[in-house]
């Protein structure tokens, strides 16, 4: 191969790094007066024809794309993953500060009533589970987290979680606290357990 | 301080701090210019150019002393924090001046010692800082791949969500819960028990003898929800107008219709005109 | 080399296509079972180490980047710039080097109180996180990095940070107070907040 290798090293990085497919124009642009252009592409897109990418030409401009060959390989992750909800996150914030509490309790909290389909997701997640009843007439469950959501969240221990003034002195809190929940968010024990309860 | 000039070009380190910089007047002071008084003790102990565990701590207590008498000169305002390192300053010098004496707790020599040490750790921390934003930040000197196609990460868990975003969640609820006394919207769309009440009282001479309960129920109503709620309402109206003894109720079957009618004897309250 | 040339274009089109670094773990459930991944990451790690682009780790985990000395021709891609204040910048430093690490103890390094602004900023850049509490009396939070932090700054793991080893050798990375001024006063209020600092 006659083509220069430092040229050749430009326009790897170039097209590697561009948000767009690139055109020879815009190569010639950033490349020194002498680079032969073409040449160099031919090279390069020979040079990447059997590997795992390739470097291919569209609508006259040069990108690097995955092998035709590979693309079942990116397929299925695509999907995987979801984003939580906002409703959703939030109630699962609750149920980690609050634990263990029931749906009523998660409802007054949120101010607003708690669709199914949000419970079932973080069922889903493997995030929350039933951790028993609470003694009050009508015997309601109450959830509670579980050691998935302490492993995806990388906490030792739910009392990891920052208390109210922390999340203030982190910036994550603006207006000063309602003091309807001070029992809650500012003592600093954990959350005991509550008395009222079995657990199962 | 014939030595400020000096003194403020040590902050040029730092190339992201767009601050401007003071101005080099020997007779302007500013104390703006500085992150504390450990950050002036740092600049000061600069000057005696050895390393900072060498320094000579009498030295630079008595530079800063002499730094703050020249601000103090100059403003009459100092911040707190300043005072009380210049009162520790006069209080170690006087320390290290003074023969040792037998005494509790750690011995001049021993205090300048840590001070040195401290200050060490804080000029160490703003090296690194510096190295790390001359390194190979990802984005300046190293780009990713532009144009990804898009393999995800295949996380461990089905779901996406951060410890940040699973604290913001909670925090921005918790800021809702600061506004005091919301405002909160009611439901129009319930038919109350108090409308049924009037209702039932205002027709029930009306209709004689036994009538559907559901007979009362306006007709006009179409929302299911609405309706519902009127059905209720008008059920547990009527129960109260039975406890009141203004009506009677009939069920023939579990489940069946309910049937109403004036207890005998009793007048309604108007016969005037339906709805 | 040995490695088996379909792997390698597997691990080649997977770390193309990323949108973000993968790990070895990511890696792994991707290709068939017998890959020995190791082996091709050395094998990888060497054959880009020449071109355009390069295989890097950070973080732990593997991705494309171009060269850094061809950093001059990507002007035009390249990310703008986060503008830090020295005060968030030195914050930032101190808790990657020391981390866990407490607010307070941040303070006392500092010698000048922590401004919530600053806090917020690193929060909001992806590069600090809560990590856990300090199991002392009042159970402060501790605050350590991010993989992001790793990923920004082009590290692999904590121990890649400049000088990090002759820091922690030479003891400069203890989080113990000094008790410096325990002399003159008691000091369990705060540092006075640096009205100064609130400006970023």
């Amino acid at each position: 191969m006659t083509v220069n290798h430092d040229h050749i090293r430009m326009v790897e990085a170039l097209l590697s790094a561009a948000k767009e497919p690139l055109d020879e124009v815009d190569l010639a642009m950033r490349l020194p007066d002498d680079a032969d252009i073409p040449a160099l592409m031919e090279a390069l897109e020979k040079y990447y024809q059997h590997k795992g990418f390739n470097l291919v030409k569209v609508a006259g401009k040069w990108a690097f794309m995955t092998a035709p060959d590979l693309s079942w390989l990116l397929q299925d992750e695509k999907e995987s993953i979801r984003k939580l909800s906002r409703a959703a996150l939030e109630t699962l914030a609750i149920i980690a500060y609050h634990q263990p509490i029931t749906r009523t309790e998660i409802e007054e909290i949120r101010g607003v009533g708690l669709s199914r389909g949000i419970m079932d997701v973080l069922f889903e997640a493997g995030w929350i589970r039933p951790r028993g009843r609470r003694r009050t007439p009508g015997k309601p469950v109450t959830y509670g987290i579980t050691e998935d959501f302490l492993i995806h969240f990388g906490l030792d221990d739910i009392r990891d979680l920052p208390g109210f003034d922390e999340l203030k002195a982190a910036g994550l809190l603006t207006t000063e606290p309602s003091g309807l929940f001070d029992e809650l968010t500012t003592r600093d024990d954990p959350p005991a357990l509550d008395p009222e309860e079995e657990e199962d | 301080m014939a030595d400020k000039g000096g003194l403020f070009d040590q902050q040029k380190g730092f190339e992201v701090d767009h601050r401007p910089e003071p101005p080099k007047n020997a007779l302007v002071v500013d104390l703006d210019g500085y992150e504390g008084p450990l950050d002036v003790l740092l600049i000061l102990a600069r000057d005696q150019k050895v390393d900072l565990l060498q320094i000579s701590i009498l030295q630079l207590a008595e530079q800063f002393l002499a730094f703050i008498e020249e601000v103090r000169k100059l403003r009459l305002e100092v911040a707190a924090d300043y005072l009380v390192m210049a009162a520790w300053l006069a209080y170690l010098k006087s320390k290290l001046l003074l023969p040792q004496e037998e005494e509790e707790g750690p011995s001049g020599a021993q205090l300048a010692e840590r001070l040195a040490f401290q200050l060490k750790k804080l000029e160490a921390m703003r090296g690194a800082a510096e190295k790390l934003f001359n390194g190979l930040v990802t984005g300046q000197e190293r780009l990713l791949r532009g144009m990804p196609e898009g393999v995800k990460v295949i996380r461990h868990s089905k779901f996406d969500c951060t410890l940040l975003e699973l604290l913001t969640a909670y925090a921005d609820q918790e800021d809702r819960k600061g506004i005091r006394n919301p405002l909160r919207l009611m439901r129009n769309a319930v038919y109350s028990v108090e409308a049924a009440m009037q209702r039932l009282e205002r027709m029930l001479g009306k209709l004689p003898d036994w009538v559907e309960l559901s007979a009362y129920i306006p007709d006009n109503i179409t929302d299911p929800f609405t309706r519902r709620s009127a059905q209720a309402s008008t059920l547990v109206a009527s129960l109260q107008m039975v406890k009141e003894g203004q009506l009677e109720l009939r069920q023939r079957e579990a489940f069946g219709p309910i049937s109403v009618r004036s207890k005998s004897g009793e007048t309604s309250g108007s016969d005037e005109e339906d709805i």
